[in-house]
């Protein structure tokens, strides 16, 4: 059965990828994931950004869970 | 009983007016307990870049996850200082050059705890809200903002 | 060529408005240098006193020296803090509880300078300019003021 | 020659000496000024408060100039 994952992006990270929303197959932690998205979009090689899991940011060895939503968040600039 | 505080939204079309701030303070007369309020205001300034000089922000946000963390950030800041009041109202899209995009607004009895939470405050929501700022440019380009 | 300052009014008969505050930020529109405001806000609380309850601070002051007083405060933090601009508004005469008697309002390219400068600001104006506040009570008595 | 000061009371001092303005013949230093004051107001003798001459504050052993402002200043209580 394949677990699909919802990927929002924002910001550069979206100009990047060209979309704000995808849909892929879970590649099981967000290390897996930087490593997929980085051979998807070789503009997001030397691109920083992170992770949020459900609205939680998380670090590289996290799983992501069954029809996550994963967030691709380049470091903030509010204010 | 302590009151019971939600998630609110922090967030506001475009530019925030000095109008609506002076409704915000004038909302404060009655609460005959507070002695001292502090407000922050970010303003987008009109930098100059290699790639052109800076006319406006667009801003975008992860918006949920920013509202829950903006709800935290207040929580921990409530549990910090004695505070009567506090509001956090941030742009979303565009907002030109001389415009406010930021308004933190802290209030207690005494100034000191006043001004330290609104300090605190913009420092924490710069740094952990999920918001970007892109810079347009009078070139027609833009570039991303860098907080520092 | 530095700009000379020279005194300026800080008095305000009565109570600081809303109104004028909103005036005062959206002057600033055209500095397009400026990227953060600090504002401090007195506000008058309803204290109980031993002797009745708070409704109104009548406040007088040596105004010469505290103009002159203030100048050098002025001079002294725009010496220390890269500021774009500073201002002090404070009341004479009578301030009802729950109306603002104080507005301090610093702005800076960046948020540390004037944050820092408004919290330095306002606590030599408590400490140094010859003002007193009368309290005056629900008890046609009244008390003055100690600042702590 | 008498010289005379003149003397501002404000706030509290002003209160308990029951004016605002003065005139002294000049007792010579602060400190002499401020025993006349506490001999000739004994509402005074509880009571704190420092001095400016012609709106500069100075402490008890300043001489008083002729014809000088003199102000009697409690606490400030300003904000």
């Amino acid at each position: 059965m394949k677990q699909v994952i919802h990927l929002k992006a924002f910001g550069m990270i979206a100009e990047k990828i060209g979309t704000a929303e995808l849909e892929l197959e879970n590649p099981g932690t967000l290390a897996a994931l930087g490593e997929t998205l980085r051979g998807r979009f070789p503009d997001l090689q030397s691109a920083k950004f992170g992770f949020a899991i459900n609205k939680k940011l998380l670090q590289g060895d996290a799983e992501i869970p069954a029809g996550a939503e994963v967030a691709l968040l380049p470091p903030f600039s509010g204010g | 009983m302590d009151k019971v505080r939600t998630p609110k939204n922090i967030f506001v079309q475009g530019a925030i007016s000095p109008d609506a701030i002076a409704k915000s303070i004038a909302n404060h007369s009655g609460k005959t307990d507070i002695g001292g309020h502090s407000i922050f205001l970010g303003q987008v300034r009109a930098d100059e870049k290699p790639e052109g000089k800076v006319v406006a922000i667009d801003y975008t946000a992860y918006e949920e996850m920013a509202l829950e963390k903006a709800f935290e950030i207040r929580e921990a800041i409530f549990a910090k200082y004695p505070l009567t009041c506090m509001h956090i109202y941030h742009s979303l899209g565009e907002v030109k050059v001389g415009e406010l995009c930021l308004f933190v607004f802290t209030s207690s009895k005494h100034r000191k705890a006043a001004m330290d939470a609104c300090d605190e405050l913009v420092e924490r929501i710069k740094a952990e809200l999920p918001v970007w700022g892109k810079e347009i440019l009078d070139t027609e380009g833009h570039v991303w903002k860098v907080n520092v």
